[in-house]
């Protein structure tokens, strides 16, 4: 993977949500929901980016399509920096960043037959006449294991699972080549989740497709991943191949997380890290690492110096000033 | 069905439910979310309720408390609680059960307390339903004592906060005190982690746990999460379509899961630490609990059936039998026509290839 | 991969709904939304053949015409009036004129009332609150401002003091109700764009790069739409109240016009001696908005997004 | 919630604004010049121009707004024309009588509907529950006017000789008549002693004056008076108070902290009454607020059925009567009357959620 050429790189993103208030509603403070994040997603695979809830996942996930204005960074798509983008060069950058969203049933137009809502992006780039355009439709629909009677049908008609398989059709018609996912299967029932995951597998494999996909679920994750990382509270702790993250995480939060996570196998007798507390807001984060409060190693120093996220290995970053321990 | 008065080895079950049918009567028909479940509970046991959404899992547990609600109405079944069959009782005398011997927690649990009374008053109220004489400073004292043992900091002055102001982890342990402050002899948690990130299911779970261990109360834990399952349980029963399909120890679920749906479900999850190119599906959906199929309801989806060519799954209801001593399944794998448990017979449409 | 075979689900014929459909159907299974529709559907055709049901001219006096008195009781072949007589179901008013042809074409004036009314406040309103929402920052303000200026004033306040600035009559009093219900629309508008602006599926259609008026007329105004129904049919029904209380009040419509309040407002004084008089044309009205009430209330549960959850859950 | 109660009073600074402008306004845009909608048709020129030099008509338009909201703002409502004298008075006069009659009527309504609503939410769908919801239904539909003139007839002449007998108009049976308490109390009180408007005000509210005045003839009589224009006053906010309770009701009980309050073991009527009613309740403060603009549309026609004169009644008189200052006057006094109600629920509404209190 490493030899493969970057498609996206994600310089020091930050996004701030101001919170109102005050006896005349002004910015009384900003939620810190990704606060200096960088990445680089190369082509052909996909990085997992996985984290609990208000880590500020999806928010990456969202400002990097511009469904959020960023409060600052870059985002490099092919070496051109999207946020510089407007009018028509920016709409035909969408074509090729598509977005798969959480829950399938409010993704979709509930007055929409689903065909239509498919071929929207199609009708709003003006690609091909209606004829071409509902192929299209047809060729998406029959990738995700749909059939072509049920461009017809509308949302309700569809179970959780093939209401999924409609919102990848939609983003597969317009032939992007990067996608985001936002907790796709999260939603989902596990045996359907397990559906959706080898679609999205086969999909990624025949038409060379480039994934972030976003979730909470550390098992999903890793199944789906060539490449994960993982944040903490608008940051991210530790990059790493999906090999290395399991068998040698470096992050005390990694640690944590992956100990945290139960194992479908009764006779697993592990040594659990459990954390103490809540996840602090990201209203008002901890000074230094954000983790320290929580950190079953912290010291004086985690406390007022933040780590940098550092390269410990190749291919391997992690941000904690005591990440050598574990090597 | 077969009668199953007693659990193995002599232990009389804390909890025994049989035949249980719960039926919502909705406009567009008659939904059978519960539809003949059989279980029972030991003393101080851990016993995991499993099943995707819409099996019935839910409805089975406030079914047991009788807190089933318009359209919903249970429709026959035994609940023997301590030998006692609580579907029996008037249901005015269920207040003396709930609470006091038979607690629960839910899903989501800054809902599932009012937001417009303090934490602490939520607590004491449970004191005072059962006890109408205690002391409010007593209950108080005891709801703060409560409280600490959950883990909560500084219990003092979160006794006096309201549930918006507490987090979802907090909430939970809120709920789990108040389940716990009469000491109830059996405790239903539906889902109590799911609505939480992985660390607080992990602190929650873990107060499951201890609590489990020290007071010996028994616990039905209703989940989704096999995970949460292979953590917690002591035996497992699996729900799909209303039913149980599996009835086994933990152990054996995990090593020798018996129903097609079992070993399906096992098999389509991601295991951490385990590559796996493709992940087993079970194909197809659940059937509309209005218009169920005549036959076993897996078996428009059981790869099993297509494999040995049963052509009886489709026309008859297997029974849940038990087919090696605590471990019973509801399929015609292990059954014949008459009734008895029997290894496969391969049938004649046999596709093996 | 076999077994997925042979299990897949054969493609089945079963007839697609539309959200459309699906609201209709579960409208009509309410019984008040039936009842609703019921009368609503024999008012209009009340309205519509007002001349083929009413037996006389409703502005015509019938003092010369036929050997009456003002103010004559009502005389009902079938309850024993003298078949000589001629029949005055609803009895005369003070001209003489029938009562009864003047309560069957006072349909027309509340249907129309209601419907050119409402139908006004809610182009309005739908542009200002779409506007407003869709906009944001100080246009936002400007507008939701001056709503909120209109909106604290008791409505039928409003509508006496604008009716005091444009002067009585009909049609000034029709202005009078579509300018106090337009800020409700505006309102309800700014609200529904706001949540709708938020749904995950305005932003799928975002992330495929649609214009921002793709985006508020194919996507958010239609989705709007069905709270602008339930509250534009409550709206009918306060509209028709609303005007009869102001013809009531000598406000609205002006004689001869057969407008139901203003019919009450005339013979008020009568109620003791005549009260057949003050009867009919008040209960035609409690009839037809109590028809736009229950629609609308079974409209507004038919349209419930929680319930057609539903559908999901299963 | 100190910033959330100053807030909300803040943002009612421009609303008060906007209805100085708009009423002011109102007295510009009525046709024909200002002189004459204020002295009459048939007012000479001069009068005319003395008056429009004294009432600063010459001024620019600005200033004359200046100079109306600083006359609002103390008190000084103009003359009526009819009447010649000052709006303020009328409205001290006036206003027990609408006051009296609409709070009769509230809590009637709220009496009613509240517990109408929470028995039509816990039977739902009984016969109990269909009953109450079509009644609410006929209430909601219901020309107030029409409905009074109808209980009029049935009370007044229908059951004329019957014990259930009730008067159809006035407040007071004639012979009879409401001794200020000030005079009765022998206070040294009258016209032109400070405060002169309020004991004024409240001597006019008969059944709080008769109550302290221990006249339980007046107050008996008030009473009959006032129960047929109550009742029918109070028919469509009952009816909207009743179905909202319902469906707040209905909504608060299918919260999951219901089915908690159920599982720890508390009675079914006290799971309603607890933990139900304290939440359903909530929404109901603000429609409460919202129902005094209703109040007020039915008063002015309340009024005019049965002889009251109140506030309502008066306003009406002015506009067949063309009094614009009398209308001008009322306008600014009921809209800012109507603010501050439901500013005063939007308050109460945050001291009984904690949610907002302990923002």
């Amino acid at each position: 993977m490493m030899t493969a050429k970057p498609l996206i790189e994600v310089q020091d993103l930050v996004k701030y949500y101001p919170v109102q208030g005050g006896i005349i509603p002004h910015t009384v403070a900003e939620v810190q929901a990704v606060d200096g994040v960088s990445f680089t997603v190369y082509e052909g695979e996909t990085l997992g980016l996985v984290g609990e809830s208000g880590c500020g996942k999806t928010t990456v996930g969202r400002t990097m399509l511009r469904l959020e204005t960023p409060t600052g960074g870059e985002v490099r798509f092919e070496g051109a920096n999207i946020f510089d983008l407007k009018g028509p060069a920016l709409k035909a950058l969408r074509r090729e960043m598509q977005i798969v969203f959480q829950d399938p049933f409010a993704s979709l137009d509930p007055r929409l037959p689903i065909g239509e809502s498919i071929g929207e992006g199609l009708a709003i780039h003006g690609m091909g006449n209606g004829r071409e355009r509902y192929e299209r439709v047809i060729e998406a629909l029959s990738r995700v294991g749909l059939e072509r009677y049920h461009a017809t049908r509308y949302p309700h008609e569809f179970s959780g699972g093939q209401r999924q398989r409609i919102g990848i059709a939609r983003a597969l018609v317009m032939n992007p080549r990067f996608i985001v996912l936002d907790e796709p299967v999260s939603a989902l029932d596990v045996s359907i989740q397990a559906e959706v995951l080898n679609i999205l597998k086969d999909l990624q494999r025949n038409m060379g497709l480039t994934y972030l996909f976003v979730a909470h679920n550390l098992a999903v994750v890793e199944h789906i991943s060539d490449r994960v990382a993982v944040m903490y509270l608008g940051k991210i702790v530790e990059v790493t191949t999906r090999a290395a993250l399991f068998r040698k995480p470096l992050h005390p939060y990694t640690q944590a997380l992956l100990s945290a996570i139960p194992m479908p196998d009764p006779t697993l007798k592990r040594d659990r890290v459990i954390l103490k507390g809540d996840v602090p807001s990201p209203l008002n984060p901890p000074k230094g690492c954000r983790f320290h409060p929580r950190c079953p190693i912290a010291e004086e120093r985690c406390s007022v110096e933040e780590p940098a996220l550092r390269e410990l290995e190749s291919g391997h970053q992690v941000a904690c000033h005591f990440a050598e321990r574990f090597l | 069905m077969p009668a199953k008065s007693a659990a193995p080895n002599g232990n009389a079950p804390i909890l025994e439910v049989r035949d249980l049918k719960t039926y919502f009567f909705t406009e567009d028909g008659v939904v059978k979310a519960v539809d003949g479940v059989d279980f029972y509970v030991k003393h101080g046991e851990v016993l995991g309720l499993v099943g995707e959404s819409g099996c019935g899992k839910s409805v089975t547990s406030l079914s047991i408390l009788r807190l089933i609600d318009r359209p919903g109405e249970i429709v026959g079944g035994e609940v023997f609680f301590e030998g006692e069959n609580l579907l029996d009782r008037p249901l005015d005398s269920m207040v003396d059960i709930r609470g006091d011997r038979i607690s629960m927690i839910f899903q989501q649990p800054k809902s599932s307390l009012n937001p417009v009374f303090k934490v602490g008053s939520q607590i004491v109220e449970v004191f005072q339903i059962h006890d109408e004489k205690m002391d409010k400073a007593v209950a108080w004292e005891k709801a703060v004592a409560l409280l600490k043992r959950v883990g909560i900091p500084d219990p003092e002055s979160k006794a006096h906060a309201y549930p918006h102001q507490l987090s979802g982890g907090q909430a939970q342990r809120v709920m789990i005190a108040m389940a716990m402050a009469l000491q109830p002899e059996l405790l239903i948690a539906d889902e109590p982690t799911t609505a939480l990130d992985v660390t607080i299911q992990a602190q929650i779970l873990d107060l499951i746990r201890e609590l489990n261990h020290e007071t010996n109360t028994a616990v039905i834990l209703i989940t989704h999460d096999l995970g949460v399952i292979a953590e917690m349980a002591d035996r497992v029963a699996v729900m799909y379509a209303g039913q149980i399909v599996e009835e086994v120890s933990v152990e054996g679920l995990f090593k020798n899961g018996l129903h097609p749906y079992t070993q399906g479900l096992i098999k389509s999850i991601p295991v951490l630490g385990s590559v796996q190119e493709q992940l087993n599906t079970i194909p197809g959906s659940v059937p509309n609990l209005i218009d169920l199929p005549a036959g076993c309801r897996f078996a428009s989806r059981c790869p099993a059936r297509v494999e040995h060519g049963l052509s009886i799954c489709e026309e008859h209801m297997p029974n849940l039998l038990e087919v090696a001593p605590g471990h019973e399944v509801r399929c015609w794998l292990y059954e014949d026509a008459a009734g008895h448990t029997a290894p496969l017979k391969p049938g004649k449409g046999k596709k093996k290839k | 991969m076999t077994a997925t075979d042979t299990l897949a689900a054969p493609p089945q014929a079963v007839k697609s709904n539309s959200l459309l459909q699906l609201t209709l159907r579960r409208l009509f299974k309410q019984r008040n939304a039936r009842a609703g529709a019921v009368i609503l559907g024999f008012l209009i055709l009340v309205a519509i053949f007002a001349p083929a049901i009413a037996p006389y001219d409703p502005t015509l006096s019938l003092l010369d015409i036929e050997p009456v008195t003002i103010r004559q009781a009502p005389c009902i072949h079938l309850l024993g009036c003298p078949e000589d007589q001629a029949q005055h179901l609803m009895g005369l008013d003070g001209n003489a004129r029938d009562q009864f042809s003047r309560v069957v074409y006072g349909t027309r004036i509340s249907l129309f009332i209601g419907f050119s009314t409402i139908g006004l406040a809610i182009v309005a309103g739908t542009l200002l609150g779409a506007i407003a929402g869709y906009a944001g920052g100080w246009v936002d303000n400007v507008i939701m401002r001056t709503m909120d200026v209109l909106l604290a004033f008791p409505s039928f306040l409003l509508a006496i003091a604008i009716i005091t600035i444009l002067g009585r009559g009909l049609q000034n009093a029709l202005y009078a109700i579509a300018i106090v219900n337009t800020p409700h629309f505006a309102r309800l508008v700014r609200a529904s764009v706001l949540s709708i602006k938020e749904q995950e599926f305005v932003a799928a259609t975002r992330a495929l790069g649609a214009s921002a008026p793709w985006i508020l007329f194919r996507r958010i105004l239609p989705n709007a739409l069905p709270p602008l129904i339930v509250q534009g049919t409550l709206g009918i029904a306060g509209a028709i109240l609303e005007a009869a209380a102001l013809s009531f009040l000598g406000l609205g419509a002006q004689e001869p016009a057969a407008e139901w309040g203003t019919m009450l407002g005339r013979e008020r004084g009568q109620v003791f001696t005549a009260p057949y008089l003050v009867f009919y044309p008040g209960f035609a009205i409690m009839f037809t908005v109590l028809a736009f009430n229950l629609l609308g209330d079974g409209l507004r549960d038919a349209m419930d997004p929680r319930l057609s959850q539903v559908s999901k859950a299963k | 919630m100190t910033q959330y109660i100053l807030r909300r009073l803040l943002l009612s600074i421009p609303v008060l604004f906007g209805i100085l402008i708009a009423t002011f306004a109102i007295a510009r845009l009525i046709p024909g010049d200002p002189c004459t909608a204020a002295l009459g048709e048939r007012a000479t020129q001069a009068a005319c121009d003395a008056y429009n030099l004294r009432m600063g008509l010459d001024e620019p338009i600005y200033v004359q707004l200046g100079i109306y909201m600083r006359d609002v703002l103390t008190g000084n409502l103009g003359d009526s024309i009819r009447f010649s004298r000052p709006v303020f008075t009328i409205i001290i006069e006036k206003l027990p009588v609408t006051l009296e009659l609409g709070l009769a009527a509230l809590t009637l309504a709220i009496l009613v509907g509240v517990p109408a609503g929470i028995l039509s939410a816990v039977r739902r769908n009984s016969k109990v529950d269909v009953a109450t919801m079509v009644a609410a239904n006929i209430g909601v539909s219901m020309p107030v006017y029409w409905l009074g003139l109808m209980l009029a007839y049935l009370f007044a002449v229908l059951l004329r000789d019957t014990p259930f007998w009730l008067p159809p108009s006035g407040r007071l049976t004639a012979g009879l008549s409401s001794i200020p308490f000030y005079r009765a109390w022998g206070l040294p009180i009258s016209d032109g002693t400070f405060g002169f408007p309020i004991f004024e005000f409240l001597s006019n509210l008969y059944i709080l004056n008769s109550i302290i005045t221990l006249n339980f003839k007046v107050l008996f009589d008030t009473i009959k008076h006032l129960i047929l224009p109550a009742v029918a006053l109070s028919t469509i906010p009952m009816s909207i108070i009743a179905r909202i309770t319902r469906s707040s009701m209905l909504e608060v009980l299918g919260q999951d902290y219901i089915r908690t309050a159920r599982a720890k073991g508390l009675r079914e009527r006290l799971v309603v009454l607890r933990h139900g009613l304290r939440n359903a309740l909530l929404p109901i403060i603000t429609i409460v607020g919202l129902q005094v603009g209703t109040l007020f549309a039915g008063a002015v026609l309340t009024e005019s059925i049965f002889s009251l004169s109140g506030v309502g009644r008066s306003l009406f008189d002015a506009i067949t009567g063309r009094d614009y200052p009398v209308i001008q006057g009322f306008t600014v006094v009921i809209a800012v009357g109507y603010v501050i109600v439901n500013l005063a629920a939007d308050i109460s509404y945050a001291f009984a959620d904690p949610r907002i209190k302990l923002d």
